[in-house]
This record gives structure tokens, C-alpha cells and sequence, in this order.
């Protein structure tokens, strides 16, 4: 793979010359202690380049809170909706979580039925990666989601003065080779500043899950009453879920305009810890109580996914430990199923 | 000549519930009533048990129409009790929040209520007059929509803001959502402009002739407004805003669930057409080109003409809102320092003009910030003493009346004032004098 | 086909919600071409009182007489939708339904209306405590865009589709700061109904459950959470009895499910 | 950047999008069933449209929504697709309140379907309560219209009431079919002029004689009662838990293992069901 250096007084023409492949996205503050993504405005200074984790994750770029899927009539029937699919768009910022993350919704979206919606963005939109150093919250180190070798067009590590620019793809390498100038070769210097960082990033993780054997013991710990005590707390608010960047499951409606002929079809990302998740006609709910539910979301994460694509469906990016308003943690919760003594 | 009593059951078109009564012994008037049935909801339990941050956003609940209004004085009102000062980009703020739920307040009462009356043919309502004049129902659509568009992004919401708060508001708009809203109101200007041969020619009746007694604000500053701590009367007397209770000396009346009015033991009017009279000098240029298209110069004291008094000010609201805008955008600050809020035992008042007149809100706090006591006058209130007599003097000077035309020209005076039932009932005492 | 023909009340409320139907105003002519509407006192004149398929009802009953005009509107109407938190919840007027009407009636009145008919009422009540409710469109007032849905989804011979999750998901679709986690601030959102894309945490205020609750409220948990960021129970109760009724200092938590079987 | 999948994207074929289809016939069943065949529009689309007995489609009503219904007719017979359908809440009031030659959208069909291959050659044990009939009908007919292929075939059909029967006029030759073992029984005979069985379905299980657990593959759909005590007869009889082979019903919103609202463990209802053996579901907490 191609590594370059760039010195970071060049960050500002490098993002300007990302702005000729698509709109630029980058990472801002927003009120205390939040980040969100947001059209780049021009202003280096208003990037938050320190942001850990934004709001919502990068899934939104692929897969819409909520999208139109068809329109339709009555007479017609109903037409494929998604013309900003089509739009390129830049993701600067995205973590090695998150970048995992995409891979994880991938196999979701791909499959026997290909998810049309997904993947046009996916298509279109370029990965421009940065490094990160970890925070209390962060475990994707436990999750396999500490680095990345590929899933990018540029990765961006954080190397003191300069950046080590990591090309991925054959368009990281168009753009790369756009503008030259702000680009030099790796130098002596460079293995070993990479080396420091890299020692100093591993030595920062302060939250470690032992996830071996995890599915195993999952399945012994079916009946822990943990699960309910845990369900009484949940408000079933939906927050874990949302900020969840590889939380998937979603919901389709139909709504209708005041003409009765005309309308669309949507869908909104859901969660399956709200009541009416396996709520089926005629009022019988599969999973009728909240520790239930809750234990569903675990054990898809950390079980039946891993089953189906041999990895698990979280890449320890610390969001729903951050989002939960009753302060319940996934951690604490999968280390008391493990039986290491925590105050979950 | 037989005795008559005519009874309006439910006034339509206007926010509220309530009905008018008239009884005439031997031809002439013996008794006009206004029936308020709208029930009760005694505010004063609600404010009562309230910490102050709660305060303005419950008593903004009184009333729908005057959301906006009843907010911001609200907020002025505890503000006034805790000595908090405001910066002047909240002040400007304010003043174009208000200014919007005018534009929408009047645009609504002129050309969705009170219009379908005063139109050859009469409608039922604005719907059933948009199937022959589809433009001008739109237009009227579009101006009110402008209104709402300035609540909605610098309130938070098109009735019962959710982005105001005591100091200041909890989000500035941003620079693009002022722009947007700026092009709106010129456009909204325009179609202002484009109602005005239609309220020429209006066919308003003329039977009210005897004066009116007009109280109002008096704008702080010298431009027309909706702001102020002096109550001015038409009589020249000048009152400082704490002690509005000295200008409408309450008094309850067993038919009505509403408090009335009096000054110097005569009914009064408060709104449009006090104001316009009041300070007409103080109105923006482009009004007053308006007011003079029209033909209206004060003074005037046919009540009736409330609802063109209102055009005038709906065009004054349009245009110096533009102005507005164009100061915030001049010193612009999107994360202002709000003033600290800290709560202390005390009483606060605050009066504004809503868009039916003036409205004032007073506090009493306990050191914990918890409110202990509560007093609403609104403007509706004030207007029931004038409003029967107005109804008196419809009866009086038109001796040939049907039983329906008294019943027809009741609602329509009463639909000039605007009146606002649901807020009238939720006058709150606080000092029972 | 006839045009389905429709009505509009208002019970004790501030007719915002009525409001917000003439705040339509993009959709307000499309709508009166595509119904017949009956009676709307807010609105009109020459309304007619007879059958007809739909009955929105905006505000809460508190006295006889409107409790007779709903039975009566219920009688007539095919559907009755409640329109707004009043009519679904109680409402602000219901904040104080733990002090007896005749105590605030003295103290906004003082005692010259003691004996008086005319001011004789009762504890606001949301319609479903006294008619059948077909459908609630809560908020306060309701959200025009979910007026509009509503309407054309009866007009198409279905009940509306509103969603049924609680704020917090929302507020995450407008990717705002979580005001009570980052600022600990009294946000009412995890237990109240979205569907108003979240206005007040958008503008940095705490929502203050204008919604009234979602199906399931963990009001416990909910209690628990800011017994522990150091509210007290008095100004928790307050706080959670604004809109959806009285709730006192001592039931707080014991209120676990606010459960409703009203889509 | 495209993932490592190898994802081929054609815009043309988004698997979401229903294709439209016609009411031809609408037969009431039982109160609140009704029996709809559909035909798609794209006549050549209808030809080739091949289904496995026991899947489903996602059928949706123009303008007010799209809900799982199994096929209730067999691959063997082409151009029509047969659905039975229960009147539970919106999607379906809107579809009874359509007349025929109404226009539906429909995509499918999803889910494995019954392992026909491995059941061929084996007596056939078909098991239905209620609306469960509606998933086995399919079975029943593919089973008929290749009757070499299979050895014995028994069909045990219990509802509530005999007002409650579905494919009515259907049953009364099947009844007198030689190459069909089939028995039918209500709960209750309020008429009293029910010519059959009075009793649950399990007290079907007394007609049947020589069951041979070891080349029979037993198919239940039902609700959950069905399923527990039928199952309990089954393993009375010594069915090994892989030969009894169940329909679950879930909420569903893709049918494409997309949505996750039918995941029941690591099992998508709509991708690897709605036919599970016993077995799975055994594995497969919450399953029933
Ligand atoms: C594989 C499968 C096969 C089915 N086959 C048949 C059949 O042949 N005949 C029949 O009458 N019914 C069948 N059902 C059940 C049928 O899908 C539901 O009765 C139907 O979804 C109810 O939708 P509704 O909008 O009328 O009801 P509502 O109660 O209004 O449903 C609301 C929403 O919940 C979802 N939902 C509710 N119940 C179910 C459910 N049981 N399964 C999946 N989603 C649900 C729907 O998607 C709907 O959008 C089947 C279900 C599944 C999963
Ligand atoms: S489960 Fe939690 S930590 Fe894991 S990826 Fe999702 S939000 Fe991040
Ligand atoms: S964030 Fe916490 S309270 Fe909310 S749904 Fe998730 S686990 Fe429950
Ligand atoms: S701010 Fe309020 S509504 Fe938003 S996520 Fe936080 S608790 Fe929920």
C-alpha cells in the first residue's frame, strides 16, 4: 500500500481539493461535549478534528434515519426514490470503528437481495479516515476494530507535525495524485514516530472486554435475572440504538398525500428495543417484557451475528454507553455475564 | 312596542366560546351581555406550584392566538422580578418573534374571520369565500404563513414557542433561516399591499359614532410597536406598567366567566385601532402609505374599523420586521452569553401588546424561585365593557332592526375587537382589592 | 362518492390545536375540497350539528354540559379523533387535578360566584375517560405535517400510521447534544411520544413531555435518573404532571406502564 | 470504496419494489378469510414466477402498507397466486375492502419453503389448525399434483367451528379422495349438523393408523397451541425432532433478512424460515 507524509499546515488545500470529488463532510462541535457531521464550510478551524464519536455514526451517510423508498400511485404503482443516492459525497473523519462499522452493515445490505439504497451510496461515497486516541469509553481494541488495512481511499494517522497519509484505493490515489505538492515521500523518521504513536495508542485503552467464549457463555447466562433487573431500567428511549454504528433494523411505512392516490413509502431505522418490535396482529408480542428485549439486542451483537459473519455486530466505539440515559453499559452488563465483578 | 330578547349562542369565527345577549324593553336596549361559557382552567393553580423556568411556557397555554405575546411578557414579567437584563440581539429578537404572531394573529382575524362579513355576498368563512375568490384566500394563506414561518423559526414552533426562555431564547436562528425569512417578508409585503383595494372597499357600517377611549403601550423608543412600561390613555394620562391595575380596575360580573374593565368607571378599548390612534405618528413610512391608500386617519372611533386598523398595523409588523432582520444580521452573534438567571423573592410586571391589546403579566416569587402568585389581564377582558356598549349603540341608532339583523350586527362588532375568549377566562387574581 | 364529511370541537383547551388545523395553510384548500365540513365554530358560520364520519375533538371535558356535547358528538360521528394532549391527556388544565375545583374557584373568583350554576365544573378529563376514542393525535398543540398525515390517511379509509417511540430517538435523528446526559439538564423525552422531530432539545431546551407519555413510560426509571442528578420529588412530580395529569410527590415511580389501547 | 462483498448493484431490479399485480377473484372463506388470487400484471412475469410450497410473499395495498402472506397455492400451478387471508388491522381491512380487479403490489417469494426434495419418497403428515392451513394448502396440492413422488399423504385439519373451515368446497372431495388420507375435526359443533370429528386436531391422530415415524416427515402450521400439543404426540410416536417441520410466524417488514423484525436468534424468519424442523426451533429461543 501507498504511504505518503503530508505536513498539516497542508490540511487546508488538502481539503479543498477534496471538495472536486463531492461535498466534504467533516466532523464539528456542537453544544458541551457532542460532535455531529456536517457539510465543511470552509473553515479549517471549525473541524473538530479531536472528535471521538459523533452523535450519530457514519451509517447515517449510507443509510438514512429516515428515507423515502418508492413513490407511488395507485395506478402506476410504485417508483424507485433515491435521487441524492446518487450524490458524492466525502466522509472525513470516519475512525477505524467506524470504518469497520461499514463493513459490518455491508454484509447486512449485500447478500442474496442487495439493498439498492445501501450500496449507491456506498458507491459514492469516498472513506478519507483519521486516527484517534482512545477515551474511557472506547473498546474497540476488545472488539478487533482498533485498525484498519483496508476499507478506506485515505486514512490520515496523526504523526505530531505531519499526517501519514495511508492511500487505499485507486481513487485515494487519484486524489492524492491531484495535487502533488502537499505530499512527501516517508522518510527514517516516519517508522518511528509511526511506532509511537502506535505504542502510545494501545497503551491508552482503558476499557478491555474479554470477549472469548462470549457466545458460549451468552447462552449460559440465558436466565441471568441481571437481564430484567436491566429492563427495568431501560426506557426503551431507543438513544443505544440510533447512536449505534452497526445497528441496522428499521421499519417501512406508507404514507399517503390528501389526493388518495399519491403517496410514498418509507423507512425509518428502528430498535428492537421498543415494545412493538415483534409485535404481531392480533396483539401477541414475542418478546413481551423489557430485559427480554434488551438481552435480544446483546445477543445479537455479541452471538448471532458472530454466528452468521464471524465477527461480532460491535466495534466497541463506546457510543451506547455514552447515549443510555439510565446508565446502562454494555460493557459492565457483557462482564457480569462473564462473571468479572462489576456494578452493572 | 313588544319586549325582544335576542340571544347569539355561540359566536363563530372567533377563538373561544361565548354568545352575546340582548333584551329590549319598549324598543329600546335593556340589558347587552356578553355570555363567556368558555370554562374555566384556573391558571393561577397551575402558575401557583410552578418553579419560574416552567412559568412562561404554562401561561403561554392560556390562549393559542396570543401564544407568542403571553410568552414573552410572561418572561418579561419574571425577568422584571430576578432584575435580569437581556441583550439588545434578544430584544430585537423578541420584537420580530411578536411582530410574526401578529402578522399571523391579524392575518387571520382580517382576511379568515372578520372578511367573509364585511364581503358582497357575505360568506360563511374564508373556505366557502375561497370557492369564488381562490386568489384572495391565498394570498391571505400566504401572508399568515409568513407569520407563522417567523414564530416557527425563531420561536421554535408556530404556537407555544419552544425556543424561548427567561434571557433570551435557547438557539439564535441562523444567518440563512433570517435570510429566508427576510425574502419571505418582502414578498409578504407585496401581497399586503395587493389586499389593499380589497379593504377599500370594504362596506363597513356606520352606526358607531360616540368616542371611544383608547389605552395602549407607548412604544419604547420611536418607532410603533408592541413593547413599552408606560400605559398611555386616550385622555392624555400616562401610567408606569406596574401599575396597570390602576388603568383596568377589574370587576367580576355573575353572567360572565370573564373579568371586566372600566377607567374612570368607563368602558375603554384596547388593540389595533387604539394603538393606530394612540401613536399613528410612530408608524413605519410604508404603513402610513398604506393607512393613506386606504383613507384611514385617526381619529376614528367606529369600532368597526378595528379590522382595517389591523391591516395597517399587519403592514407596519411586515415592514419592520424587515428592518429587524436586517439589524440582527448586522451584529450578529450565534452563541450569545445569555444573562444569568438567578431566582429571588419578589413581585415582577410586564405588560405588551398583543394583538387584541394590552396584556399584562405580574409574578410574585418565592426565594426558591417557586411562583406564589399570579395576575393576567388580557386584553379581551378590557374590551367586554366597550363591546356592549357598542352592541347598546348598534340597537339604539338603528331602530328598524330585525331580530336578526341585531343578532348578525352583534357578532359582527364583536368579531371586530377580535376577541380572544379563551385567554379572557384565565384572568388570575393575585392582591384581591 | 359523497365527500366524507367531518367536524371540529373544542372542549377546555386554548384552541391551539384548532389553530394549527387553519395553520395548514398549503393544504387548507386541498382539504376543504376534499371533505364536507360540517361544523367548525372556530372557523365558520351556518354550521350544521348532524351525522357525520369524523369528529375531531380538541381539549379536555370539565363541566356537563361539554360532557353532553361530546356524548353527543359521539353519537353522531363515525370516528372520533382527539386532537392535542388536552383532549388525550388532560392537559395543562389537568396539572391540578389533586386540589378540588371548588377551592380554585374561590381563589380566582373570591367568593361572589360561590352559589352560581353557571361556574359549576369538574376535574379536566381526557375524552377516552368518558367516550370511546378512535385515534389520538397528541402534542400541544398537534404537529400540522401529522394533521395532514392523519387526515389523508382517513380520507383513504385507514387509521393513521404516528410513530409510537419515545423522543430520544428523534432528538438522535436531529443528532443533538443529549441535554440531560451532557448537561443534566430535566429532559422529559425519554418518556414521551415523538412525532415533533424533537423541537425543544433541537433548541437546547429540555423537553418538557408536551406529548404527554409513550405506551410504555418507565416513569420509574425515569424518577430514578433525576432523583440522581439531585432534582427533587417535588419538582420532578411538577415537572411530569404539566401535560399528561396530576401526578403527586408520593405515586412518582409507583407509575410504571402509562399503558392506553388509543393508537 | 465498495466493501469486500462482491455486490453486484442493478438499479433495475430493486428487490423492495413490489411489482403490480390483479384481484382476480376474491372468495370469501370463513367470516374475516377471504381466499384473493392474484395475477401479476406482466404476464410473463406471472408465467415464470415459481414458488416452493410453504413460502410467502410480501403483498402490499397501494397507499396504506405491505404485510407477509404465505402462497396458499402450489408451484404446479402457474400464471395465479392464491392467498389466504385473515382480516387483522390495517393492511388487511384495506385489502378486504378492495373489489376484484384491483390493483396490489407484490414481491416474493421469500423463504425456504418446505424441503420438498428430502420429503419425496416419504409418507407425508400434514398438520393444520385455523389459518395454518393457508401455508399447507400449498403443500398439499404440490403433493397431490405429484402424488407418484410421495407414499402415503395424510392431511389432519382442525378450527373452531365448522363456520370456520377453510377451502370449504375443496374439502368435500378431498375427503373422498383415495390418494388422500384427510380428516377433518372443529372444537365445537354449535349447528350440530357437522358430518365429521368433533374434538382438537390431536384427537385426529386416533384415525391415522401405522404411522412409521422413520419415513414420515410431519408438517404443522398453526398457533401456538397446535404446535405444543401436536408436538407432544409426535414425540409420543418417536418423531425424530429433524422430521417435524414447523411454519413460525413474526413480525416482518423486508421478507428479505434485511429488517431484523423476525430474527429469533441468529435465524431470520424470512431467509431461513418460515419452515424450521423442530429441532431449530428448539435452539431457537423464544421461537414459539
Ligand atoms: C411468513 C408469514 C406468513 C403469513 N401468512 C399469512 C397468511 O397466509 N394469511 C394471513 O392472513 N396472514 C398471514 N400472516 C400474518 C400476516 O402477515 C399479518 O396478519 C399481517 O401482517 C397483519 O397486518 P395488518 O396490517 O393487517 O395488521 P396490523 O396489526 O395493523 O399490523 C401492523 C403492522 O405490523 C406488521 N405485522 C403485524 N402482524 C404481523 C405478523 N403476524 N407477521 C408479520 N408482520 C406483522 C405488519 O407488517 C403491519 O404493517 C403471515 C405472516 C408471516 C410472517
Ligand atoms: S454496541 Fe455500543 S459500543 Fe458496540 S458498536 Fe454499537 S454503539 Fe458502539
Ligand atoms: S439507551 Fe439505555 S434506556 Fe435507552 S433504549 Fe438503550 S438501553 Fe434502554
Ligand atoms: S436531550 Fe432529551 S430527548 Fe434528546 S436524547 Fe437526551 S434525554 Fe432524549
Amino acid at each position: 500500500m501507498k504511504s505518503l507524509r503530508m505536513a498539516k499546515r497542508h490540511l487546508p488545500k488538502f481539503l479543498e481539493s477534496l471538495g472536486k470529488w463531492g461535498k466534504v463532510y467533516v466532523p464539528v462541535k456542537l453544544g458541551k461535549n457532542s460532535y455531529r457531521w456536517e457539510e465543511f464550510d470552509g473553515e479549517v478551524d471549525n473541524i473538530a478534528l479531536d472528535a471521538l464519536r459523533t452523535v450519530i455514526p457514519a451509517k447515517k451517510f449510507f443509510y438514512k434515519p429516515r428515507e423515502v423508498m418508492f413513490e407511488y400511485d395507485k395506478t402506476n404503482g410504485y417508483t424507485q426514490a433515491c435521487a441524492e443516492c446518487e450524490e458524492d459525497v466525502i466522509l472525513f473523519g470516519i475512525h477505524s470503528c467506524g470504518i469497520h462499522s461499514l463493513e459490518t452493515l455491508d454484509n447486512i445490505f449485500a447478500g442474496k437481495y442487495v439493498d439498492n439504497y445501501y450500496f449507491t451510496r456506498r458507491k459514492n461515497i469516498t472513506i478519507v479516515g483519521t486516527s484517534c486516541m482512545p477515551d474511557k469509553h472506547c473498546f474497540c481494541k476488545s472488539m478487533g476494530a482498533d485498525t484498519v488495512d483496508e476499507g478506506y481511499d485515505i486514512f490520515l494517522t496523526d504523526l505530531g507535525d505531519d499526517f501519514l497519509i495511508g492511500v487505499g484505493s485507486s481513487k485515494g490515489d487519484d486524489i492524492v495524485n491531484d495535487n502533488p505538492d502537499i505530499y512527501e515521500e516517508v522518510d527514517e523518521s516516519t517508522t518511528k514516530r509511526y511506532l509511537e504513536f502506535r505504542n502510545k495508542r494501545d497503551e491508552s485503552f482503558e476499557l478491555v472486554l474479554d470477549t472469548s467464549d462470549l457466545p458460549t457463555i451468552l447462552d449460559f447466562q440465558y436466565d441471568n435475572p441481571l437481564w430484567d433487573e436491566l429492563g427495568e431500567r431501560c426506557l426503551a428511549c431507543g438513544s443505544c440504538s440510533m447512536v449505534c454504528p452497526t445497528c441496522y433494523c428499521y421499519n417501512v411505512d406508507d404514507t399517503i398525500n390528501l389526493d388518495s392516490e399519491t403517496g410514498e413509502r418509507w423507512r425509518e431505522w428502528d430498535c428492537c428495543l421498543f415494545r412493538d418490535h415483534a409485535l404481531v396482529a392480533g396483539g401477541h408480542n414475542f418478546r413481551e417484557n423489557q430485559g427480554g428485549r434488551l438481552k435480544h439486542r446483546y445477543l445479537h451483537k455479541q452471538q448471532a451475528y458472530l454466528g452468521d459473519f464471524g465477527r461480532t455486530a460491535c466495534v466497541g466505539c463506546g457510543r451506547c454507553i455514552v447515549a443510555c440515559p439510565a446508565n446502562i453499559d454494555y460493557v459492565e452488563c457483557l462482564k457480569a455475564m462473564r462473571g468479572e465483578m462489576t456494578s452493572a | 312596542m313588544a319586549n325582544r330578547k335576542i340571544t347569539v349562542d355561540h359566536l363563530c369565527r372567533v377563538e373561544g366560546h361565548g354568545g352575546v345577549t340582548v333584551e329590549l324593553k319598549d324598543g329600546k336596549v335593556d340589558k347587552v351581555q356578553m355570555d363567556i361559557y368558555e370554562a374555566m382552567r384556573y391558571f393561577e393553580h397551575f402558575l401557583k406550584r410552578v418553579p419560574y423556568d416552567q412559568t412562561a411556557s404554562i401561561a403561554c397555554r392560556i390562549c393559542a392566538i396570543c401564544s407568542a405575546v403571553h410568552n414573552i411578557v410572561s418572561n418579561q414579567a419574571t425577568e422584571d422580578a430576578f432584575g435580569v437584563k437581556c441583550s439588545d440581539q434578544t430584544n430585537l429578537l423578541r420584537r420580530l418573534y411578536v411582530a410574526g404572531g401578529n402578522i399571523e394573529s391579524h392575518a387571520l382575524h382580517v382576511y379568515l374571520l372578520a372578511l367573509p362579513d364585511l364581503m358582497e355576498p357575505r360568506y360563511h368563512s374564508a373556505l366557502h369565500m375561497a370557492q369564488d375568490l381562490p386568489d384572495v384566500a391565498k394570498i391571505a394563506l400566504d401572508i399568515k404563513k409568513c407569520g407563522n414561518e417567523i414564530q416557527d423559526i425563531v420561536g421554535g414552533r408556530e404556537i407555544h414557542a419552544c425556543n424561548t426562555k427567561l434571557g433570551g431564547f435557547g438557539r439564535i436562528p441562523k444567518k440563512d433561516e433570517l435570510k429566508f425569512l427576510r425574502d419571505r417578508l418582502e414578498k409578504t409585503l407585496e401581497n399586503a399591499a395587493a389586499t389593499v383595494p380589497i379593504v377599500k372597499g370594504l362596506g363597513i357600517p356606520a352606526y358607531l359614532k360616540s368616542e371611544n377611549t383608547y389605552v395602549g403601550l407607548v412604544p419604547y423608543g420611536d418607532k410603533f410597536g408592541y413593547m413599552g412600561d408606560k400605559i398611555a390613555v386616550s385622555d392624555g394620562t400616562v401610567v408606569d406598567v406596574h401599575d396597570y391595575l390602576n388603568v383596568t380596575n377589574e370587576y367580576v360580573v355573575p353572567y360572565c366567566h370573564a373579568k371586566y374593565s372600566a377607567w374612570k368607571d368607563k368602558p375603554f378599548m384596547v388593540g389595533a385601532i387604539a394603538r393606530v390612534h394612540l401613536f399613528f405618528d410612530k408608524l413605519h413610512p410604508t404603513a402610513k402609505a398604506v393607512a393613506a391608500d386606504i383613507g384611514y386617519k385617526p381619529p376614528i372611533h367606529n369600532s368597526l374599523f378595528n379590522s382595517v386598523a389591523q391591516v395597517v398595523e399587519l403592514v407596519d409588523a411586515i415592514a419592520d420586521s424587515i428592518d429587524v432582520i436586517d439589524a440582527v444580521l448586522a451584529e450578529y452573534d450565534g452563541s450569545p452569553k445569555d444573562p444569568v438567571v438567578k431566582p429571588k423573592a419578589g413581585k415582577g410586571t410586564a405588560g405588551i401588546e398583543a394583538p387584541r391589546g394590552t396584556l399584562y403579566h405580574s409574578y410574585e416569587y418565592d426565594a426558591d424561585g417557586n411562583c406564589v402568585g399570579a395576575d393576567i389581564i388580557t386584553p379581551t377582558c378590557q374590551n367586554y365593557g366597550n363591546m356592549e356598549k357598542d352592541i347598546r349603540e348598534m340597537v339604539d341608532n338603528n331602530p328598524g332592526f330585525s331580530d336578526e339583523d341585531i343578532h348578525f350586527h352583534s357578532e359582527i362588532i364583536v368579531r371586530a375587537y377580535d376577541p380572544c375568549i379563551s385567554c379572557s377566562v384565565h384572568v388570575i387574581n393575585l392582591d384581591k382589592q | 362518492m359523497a365527500k366524507p364529511s367531518i367536524g371540529v370541537y373544542g372542549l377546555t383547551g386554548c384552541a391551539g390545536c384548532q389553530l394549527n388545523i387553519i395553520n395548514c395553510e398549503d393544504e387548507l384548500l386541498d382539504i376543504a375540497a376534499a371533505v364536507d365540513i360540517k361544523s367548525f365554530i372556530m372557523a365558520q358560520t351556518g354550521n350544521v350539528e348532524c351525522e357525520i364520519d369524523i369528529a375531531f375533538v380538541e381539549g379536555a371535558v370539565s363541566n356537563e354540559k361539554q360532557k353532553k356535547q361530546l356524548l353527543d358528538i359521539r353519537e353522531r360521528a363515525g370516528l372520533l379523533v382527539a386532537i392535542g394532549t388536552c383532549a388525550s391527556w388532560g392537559g395543562v388544565e389537568a396539572m391540578i387535578n389533586d386540589v378540588p375545583r371548588e377551592v380554585a374557584k374561590k381563589d380566582v373568583y373570591g367568593d361572589t360566584m360561590k352559589d352560581n350554576p353557571f361556574y359549576d365544573c369538574f376535574n379536566p378529563m381526557p375524552l377516552k375517560d368518558v367516550v370511546k376514542v378512535d385515534f389520538q393525535i397528541v402534542g400541544c398543540p398537534i404537529e400540522r405535517p401529522q394533521f395532514i398525515q392523519a387526515v389523508a390517511s382517513l380520507l383513504n379509509g385507514n387509521l393513521p400510521l404516528l410513530p409510537t417511540y419515545a423522543l430520544c430517538t428523534e432528538c438522535k435523528f436531529k443528532e443533538n447534544e443529549c441535554l440531560l446526559i451532557e448537561q443534566d439538564k430535566f429532559c422529559l423525552g425519554p418518556v414521551t411520544k415523538a412525532g415533533c422531530g424533537a423541537r425543544c432539545p433541537s433548541n437546547n431546551i429540555p423537553c418538557e413531555g408536551c406529548r404527554g407519555p409513550v405506551f410504555e413510560a418507565n416513569y420509574a426509571s425515569e424518577v430514578e435518573i433525576m432523583l440522581e442528578k439531585g432534582y427533587t420529588k417535588e419538582y420532578i412530580a411538577q415537572q411530569m404532571s404539566t401535560f399528561a395529569g396530576t401526578i403527586s410527590a408520593e405515586d412518582l415511580g409507583a407509575r410504571k406502564l402509562v399503558k392506553t389501547d388509543i393508537p | 470504496m465498495l466493501s469486500k462483498q462482491t455486490v453486484k448493484l442493478d438499479p433495475a431490479n430493486n428487490p423492495y419494489k413490489p411489482r403490480l399485480a390483479r384481484i382476480v377473484s376474491i372468495k370469501p372463506q370463513a367470516p374475516d378469510h377471504k381466499l384473493f388470487q392474484l395475477r401479476f400484471e406482466d404476464r410473463d412475469y406471472a408465467e415464470s414466477f415459481c414458488t416452493r410450497p410453504g413460502q410467502f410473499a410480501e403483498l402490499s395495498i397501494i397507499g396504506v402498507g405491505e404485510c407477509p402472506i404465505s402462497i396458499s397455492s402450489p408451484p404446479t400451478r402457474k400464471g395465479i397466486v392464491e392467498m389466504c387471508v385473515r382480516r387483522t388491522g390495517r393492511v388487511t381491512n384495506a385489502l378486504f375492502d378492495l373489489p376484484t380487479n384491483s390493483m396490489v403490489g407484490l414481491r416474493g417469494p421469500y423463504g425456504n419453503g418446505y424441503p420438498v426434495e428430502d420429503m419425496e419418497g416419504n409418507d407425508l403428515l400434514m398438520i393444520a389448525g385455523g389459518l395454518g392451513m393457508a401455508p399447507l394448502r400449498s403443500l398439499l396440492w404440490y403433493a397431490l399434483d405429484n402424488r407418484a413422488r410421495f407414499n402415503r399423504v395424510i392431511l389432519l385439519y382442525g378450527t373452531r367451528s365448522p363456520e370456520d373451515l377453510l377451502f370449504r368446497e375443496e374439502f368435500d372431495d378431498l375427503i373422498t379422495r383415495a390418494d388422500l388420507e384427510c380428516h377433518v375435526t372443529v372444537d365445537k359443533d354449535p349447528t350440530g349438523n357437522w358430518p365429521y370429528n368433533v374434538g382438537v386436531v390431536t384427537s385426529l391422530f386416533d384415525k391415522v393408523d401405522n404411522l412409521n415415524p422413520d419415513t414420515t416427515y410431519a408438517a404443522i402450521c398453526g398457533p401456538p397451541v397446535v404446535y405444543k400439543f401436536v408436538i407432544d404426540q409426535l414425540l409420543k410416536l418417536n418423531f425424530s425432532k429433524g422430521r417435524i417441520l414447523m411454519s413460525l410466524e413474526r413480525m416482518m417488514k423486508c421478507g428479505i433478512g434485511k429488517c431484523l423484525h423476525c430474527s429469533i436468534g441468529h435465524k431470520y424468519t424470512c431467509l431461513d424460515g418460515p419452515i424450521f424442523t423442530y429441532w431449530d426451533a428448539i435452539n431457537l429461543r423464544e421461537s414459539i
